[in-house]
């Protein structure tokens, strides 16, 4: 086993069944993220992008094929792993204030460690004047940045995160993508970004995984060969940026027109 | 084994229902008969005979108050039960009983036959009531198979003749006086009716206690036996004690006819209420009375 | 906030016109003779009648004997009832299999069990905690049953992402959904557990507020039995105005209490 | 057959275990299981069955429909309308609080005493309470998004009744009319104990007033088998019309 | 009063209170938008926009300030609009299938109509195949298209959105973007648009208001003098949209950052 290697999908297959209809979400998904990677997963809607990161988060059996994170293989959430999900206003505890929120998964952290990341973590999402309101007393964007900075002051060493940033405006997405970054150089951790936004993706990926419509299997895995130093303005309007949009953004199509590996 | 406390008194629970009937136990107390004996007397008040008799069989009361049928019904069942003293019994005069079946002032009901066929409420189906009604119809010539019964409680029986839901029904006191004052009109007294020392109720307690115990036993046979005499010749007093025990109405209290309160079982009045028992199908057993009676 | 305390003077106010309307209705039905009042006396004998118990000692005895009775059997009925109603609904294999055994045992009634219970404990206090907690345990059971299974499976995998300990899970997610279902759970035990209290004191004599009802009904005392009755209304008026308080404070999170400020 | 056993397997251990703890029993009013099961057969024959328990059981099915229909009715109006709950909140109570024994006289002086009016007032009157306060309830804690787009859209008071309000509460209305199941065979017989000549709690009653104990073990587990057979029927119902809400829940892994 | 003008919301305020908060979400917002117009408004996470679209579909009081549809001023929903709610997932109900969803506001639409209607609806936003299925069923994005189909469907005269995109890829937003404007022009309706995508608020728009941050006022109103024929490429990679685009970022990040009008 490659120990470089910290997730590893392999055949991954996914059936709904049940009230009358059988989905067949994922079919034979393959890949392999190294450690510390940050891999970004863009694909079209319904393709089966949530569903992925639910089997990964060990959240939802799999029908077939194995996933394995750091040499174990997933069957249960594994430790150290933080998800912010697609739909971040049902994934908050409505019953608490939205700084119990971000505490709650630290209940193993000392109290004034505990304390200073949950403020660092508001401050990051720039929610520090909000921390004592209730989740259903904010905005939607609000509400998302919420659940991010859960996550992040959680600290894992794996974070699956299903479009975080759908939520929040042009600038607000933009100083977060460059937390994310940030984050990740810090901590070394290993990320999976779902994302519509092809220049997201691109601006913030090392790889960046398109997949196929339903049934999905992944379509091609893009690698972004930009500089490790990234800037909002300068690697946005950089030529090799533009060509990599464009080169995504043409899977994505074909992808959506139903287009499959080896068609 | 007699659970003597350290004065040498005996501390007793018994089983009564909060009526008329039991005013002797709460004047023997009062008197004094029973500390006399070494007991130390507290009366617990329940609804019927239902919760008193289990209470007395295991043991939660020691002796208990219940009415002749059930008591009959419960021996031939086999439970093991022993009756100790003499509870209360008719006043045997007709029309001046302390429990008697009435119906509305205009009613066409004027005698027990009249009941046969007509709807009558009592206060528990197959029961002393019923067994009872039944002998005196059918003495005055009746059917009394065409009756229907229905239970219901002493206090609603009254409102129920009055609504016409029934045509006539069974009451004791004081229900019998507050129903009369209310304007209804007794018909027959089924309990002198049926025999003229009917003995309606009876104190018991277990047997496995009566034969452990047989000391307390006669103490309270004794005391009972006092209690009883003491009544039957202080009808005032009966009177006076009822207000600490019941909220009758102090009118009512003056006018109500109280019963007979014998020093004995009659044996007699006993057999018969079996046999009245076992003609109405309540019991199917032979009767054998040996084992309740004393 | 403001909001609230604006609300609960008219709130407060509006619940004391309703029962005053349940007032005229009990003093004008009998009046107008739409029923006999030697049956129903109209509600200012009752109040009179009740205005005499106040001054006795003794009702005042009984009534603390019935509350007593009551507050314990309730009390013990919602522990156990959350407990298990946890327990059962966060298990599913618990679940499926007590479930038809449950279903048994609920509807047997508690006044089937009185010649049981007076068997092992006669008309003590304990007779009427039996009957009280056995009656009442099942509402409380079925309403947190049903609490449990509602949790938004967002929730639920947001917890378990985050791998918070079973005991972490039942006080963050599963308590506070259940919560306003323990809340209506109370509710109704709060008025089963007092009608067995009484049911059980009139009965089996086991002493209190019931057993005055008892003897007050034998004794052909009817405003007597009314005007404890009241007593016992007025309880339950009491109880559900502080559990309606709780939840005001404790849910206040939630759509339903959100929504009314 | 996994369901099945799952159902069947406690209960089988629990007669298994009251069958071995009672078979030398010479309690009076715990007869041994066996003599029990035997007085079965001999005790519910054609007669009583035909007399007693489907009298019951139409009283209980009329009583229980009528609060089912009453209370999601008043339900939905006290939830839905802020004022109207202030207002009939406290006297509501005060009805729910009186015990059904003395309640139960004062019905049947208006509905009367011996036929099923009374009777049938008492089933639904105790039935009402865990309908309407769960149906209250429920109303309130319809999705408030859910309430806006329905008012956005200018569904009419009738669909927004019907698409939103009841079915947003259903949950909580099943949650209400499942509790409300057993307490109307509890009243079934208790509304027996009053103005009844027969019935099956009349005759449960009388079984214990005449000291048959076997025989009314027999009623009780009558009783209890009734409220099994019912539940199975009230699942089959729930099971259909709230499929939406098993799936939201994802409650499926659930058996 | 101006018959052209469909909306004119004048001195709008809003403060929520309750549960200790009180909350200054809106101050002073005052803009007209004319009858058949297609305006986008685009501002900082947490500025108002939900609460001012709130405001204006008549579902939440006023703190003060007047808004007037049509002559009318609005109390509660007026007849003809429809809202695609910023929290599409809570929108839809559980209990209905997709079909029925989109079908529940053309109840008094004749029936071969209203399945004319639907049928066309979800076709357009690519769900036909899922029509059957329950809400819960489906994907975040393909919820929010139900949601979509749902307004459309309904064919309203003022039309609402509240990010109505956020949760769909790249290809299907385009799509749907193309869908809101041939929608808008067929119909002739009044289109409030509220986004977060500047591109897509240049692109989609006649006029984007860029909201300032809270407590809100209009920062600027931003005329699009695109031509009215757009497309997706041609458009977006024409001179002017690079330069509106500029313009309404430059916008948004000063409002990000607090500047208000006349500062
Ligand atoms: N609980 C479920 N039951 C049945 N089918 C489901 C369920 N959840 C998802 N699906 C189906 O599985 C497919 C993939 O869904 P998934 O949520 O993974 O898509 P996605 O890629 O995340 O889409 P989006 O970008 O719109 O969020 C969809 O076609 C959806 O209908
Ligand atoms: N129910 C509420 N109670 C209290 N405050 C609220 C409530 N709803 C919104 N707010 C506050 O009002 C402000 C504006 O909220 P709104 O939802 O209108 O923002 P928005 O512009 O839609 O943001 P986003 O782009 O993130 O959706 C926020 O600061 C929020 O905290
Ligand atoms: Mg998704
Ligand atoms: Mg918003």
């Amino acid at each position: 086993m490659d120990p470089s290697v910290s997730l590893d999908v392999a055949g991954l297959a996914k059936t709904y069944t049940g009230h009358g209809r059988s989905v067949e979400a994922v079919r034979d998904l393959t890949f392999r993220i190294g450690r510390g990677e940050l891999v970004c997963i863009v694909g079209p809607s319904g393709a089966g992008k949530t569903t992925l990161l639910r089997c990964i988060a060990g959240l939802l059996p799999t029908s077939g094929g194995t996933i394995t994170l750091d040499g174990a293989p997933v069957t249960a959430p594994p430790a150290g792993m933080a998800v912010v999900f697609q739909e971040y206003g049902r994934s908050l505890f409505p019953w608490l204030t939205v700084r119990k929120n971000v505490e709650l998964p630290l209940r193993r952290t000392p109290r004034a460690q505990r304390t200073l990341n949950v403020d660092a973590a508001l401050a990051a999402v720039g929610l520090t004047e909000s921390a004592d309101a209730h989740p259903w007393q904010l905005s939607g964007g609000m509400q998302q940045r919420v659940a991010i900075a859960r996550a992040i002051a959680y600290e894992p060493s794996v974070l699956l995160m299903d479009e975080p940033f759908a939520a929040v405006d042009a600038q607000t997405r933009a100083d977060l993508e460059d937390l994310v970054r940030a984050l990740w150089h810090r901590l070394g951790i290993t990320v999976l970004f779902v994302t519509h936004d092809i220049d997201e993706s691109v601006y913030l990926g090392q790889r960046v995984l398109v997949l196929s419509n339903r049934p999905t299997v992944v379509l091609e895995d893009v690698r972004i060969d930009l500089p490790d130093e990234r800037d909002q303005l300068q690697t946005r309007s950089s030529k090799e940026f533009a060509d990599l949009r464009g080169r995504v953004y043409e899977l994505v199509q074909l992808a959506k027109r139903g287009h499959r590996p080896g068609d | 084994t007699d659970t003597t406390s350290s004065a040498g008194t005996t501390k007793l629970k018994i089983g009564v229902i909060p009526i008329v009937d039991v005013a002797p136990i709460y004047l023997g107390i009062k008197q004094g008969f029973f500390s006399a004996e070494g007991l130390d007397v507290t009366l617990e008040t329940a609804q019927g005979g239902a919760a008193i008799v289990p209470g007395v069989v295991s043991g939660q009361y020691q002796f208990g108050f219940s009415n002749t049928t059930s008591l009959l019904l419960a021996s031939s069942q086999g439970l093991p039960l022993k009756a100790v003293a003499a509870g209360v019994a008719s006043t045997g005069v007709e029309g001046k009983d302390f429990g008697a079946v009435i119906v509305k002032a205009d009613s066409p009901i004027k005698t027990a036959k009249d009941l046969a066929g007509k709807r009558v409420a009592v206060n528990t189906l197959k029961n002393i009531n019923t067994t009872t009604i039944n002998n005196v119809v059918q003495k005055a010539g009746g059917d009394p198979s065409t009756i229907t019964y229905v239970e219901l409680a002493f206090p609603d029986i009254g409102a129920a003749i009055a609504k016409g839901d029934v045509d006539a029904g069974q009451v004791v006191e004081p229900f019998l006086t507050i129903g009369t004052g209310q304007g209804n009109r007794q018909v027959v007294s089924n309990y002198a009716g049926t025999d003229a020392d009917l003995t309606v109720g009876m104190y018991f307690t277990s047997q496995q206690y009566a034969s452990q115990n047989p000391k307390v036993v006669a103490g309270f046979t004794a005391a009972m036996k006092k209690s009883m005499e003491y009544a039957a010749a202080h009808p005032d007093d009966v009177r006076a004690i009822l207000s600490t025990y019941t909220k009758i109405d102090p009118t009512v209290q003056q006018n109500l006819t109280l019963p007979k309160w014998p020093t004995a079982v009659d044996r007699d009045a006993v057999q018969l209420l079996g046999d009245l028992a076992k003609k109405d199908g309540l019991i199917t057993k032979p009767l054998t009375l040996d084992t309740l009676l004393p | 906030m403001s909001a609230t305390s604006k609300l609960d003077g008219p709130a407060r106010f509006l619940g004391l016109a309703g029962l005053s309307l349940v007032v005229g209705v009990a003093e004008a039905l009998p009046r107008l003779d739409v029923v006999d009042r030697r049956f129903l006396p109209p509600f200012s004998s009752m109040a009179v009648a009740l205005g005499r118990q106040l001054a006795l000692g003794d009702f005042w005895i009984a009534l603390g004997q019935t509350l007593r009775g009551w507050a314990l059997g309730l009390a013990v009925a919602m522990l156990a009832g959350v407990v298990f109603g946890v327990v059962i609904g966060s298990v599913p294999f618990l679940r499926a299999v007590t479930a038809s055994t449950i279903e048994f045992l609920r509807p047997i009634p508690s006044v089937a069990l009185i010649p049981l219970v007076v068997l092992i404990y006669g008309s003590q206090l304990q007779s009427a905690l039996v009957l009280v907690v056995y009656a009442a345990f099942w509402q409380v059971l079925v309403q947190v049953l049903y609490g449990v299974a509602d949790v938004d499976p967002v929730v639920r995998d947001t917890a378990r992402s985050y791998r918070f300990s079973r005991w972490t899970v039942v006080r963050t997610v599963v308590w506070p959904t259940a919560l306003p279902y323990v809340v209506t759970g109370f509710r109704l035990a709060a008025a089963v557990a007092l009608i067995l209290e009484i049911t059980a004191e009139l009965i089996i004599g086991v002493p209190g507020l019931g057993r005055s009802i008892g003897v007050a009904q034998s004794s052909g005392a009817v405003a007597e039995t009314y005007a404890l009755v009241i007593v016992v209304g007025i309880i339950g008026v009491l109880v559900n105005a502080s559990a309606r308080a709780v939840e005001r404070r404790a849910l206040r999170w939630h759509t339903s209490i959100r929504r009314d400020l | 057959m996994k369901r099945l056993s799952a159902a069947l397997g406690l209960p089988i251990l629990l007669i298994g275990l009251w069958w071995a703890m009672s078979a030398g029993s010479t309690s009076f009013f715990w007869p041994p299981l066996e003599t029990i099961v035997r007085a079965f057969p001999e005790t519910w024959t054609a007669d009583p069955i035909l007399h007693d328990v489907l009298p019951s059981l139409a009283r209980l099915a009329v009583g229980y429909l009528t609060a089912l229909v009453a209370g999601v009715a008043a339900g939905t109006a006290i939830g839905s309308f802020r004022t109207l709950r202030a207002l009939c909140e406290p006297a509501l109570e005060f009805f729910r609080a009186i015990p059904p024994p003395v309640l139960i006289p004062v019905i049947a002086l208006f509905a009367g005493y011996t036929g099923w009016t009374a009777k049938v007032i008492t089933i639904a009157l105790g039935c009402v309470w865990p309908i309407l306060l769960n149906t209250v309830e429920g109303v309130r804690s319809v999705d408030e998004v859910l309430r806006d787009t329905a008012r956005s859209y200018r569904l009419s008071r009738r669909a927004t009744l019907q698409h939103v309000v009841l079915r947003g509460a259903s949950p909580r209305i099943a949650t209400g009319a499942r509790q409300a199941l057993s307490i109307g065979v509890i009243l079934m017989v208790i509304s027996e104990l009053f103005g009844a000549d027969r019935g099956l709690g009349a005759a449960i009653v009388q079984f214990q007033r005449g000291f048959a104990i076997p025989q009314m073990w027999t009623g009780i587990i009558l009783l209890g088998l009734i409220g099994v057979a019912l539940s199975a029927l009230f699942r089959l119902v729930e099971h259909r019309t709230l499929a939406w809400y098993r799936g939201l829940r994802q409650a499926e892994r659930e058996v």
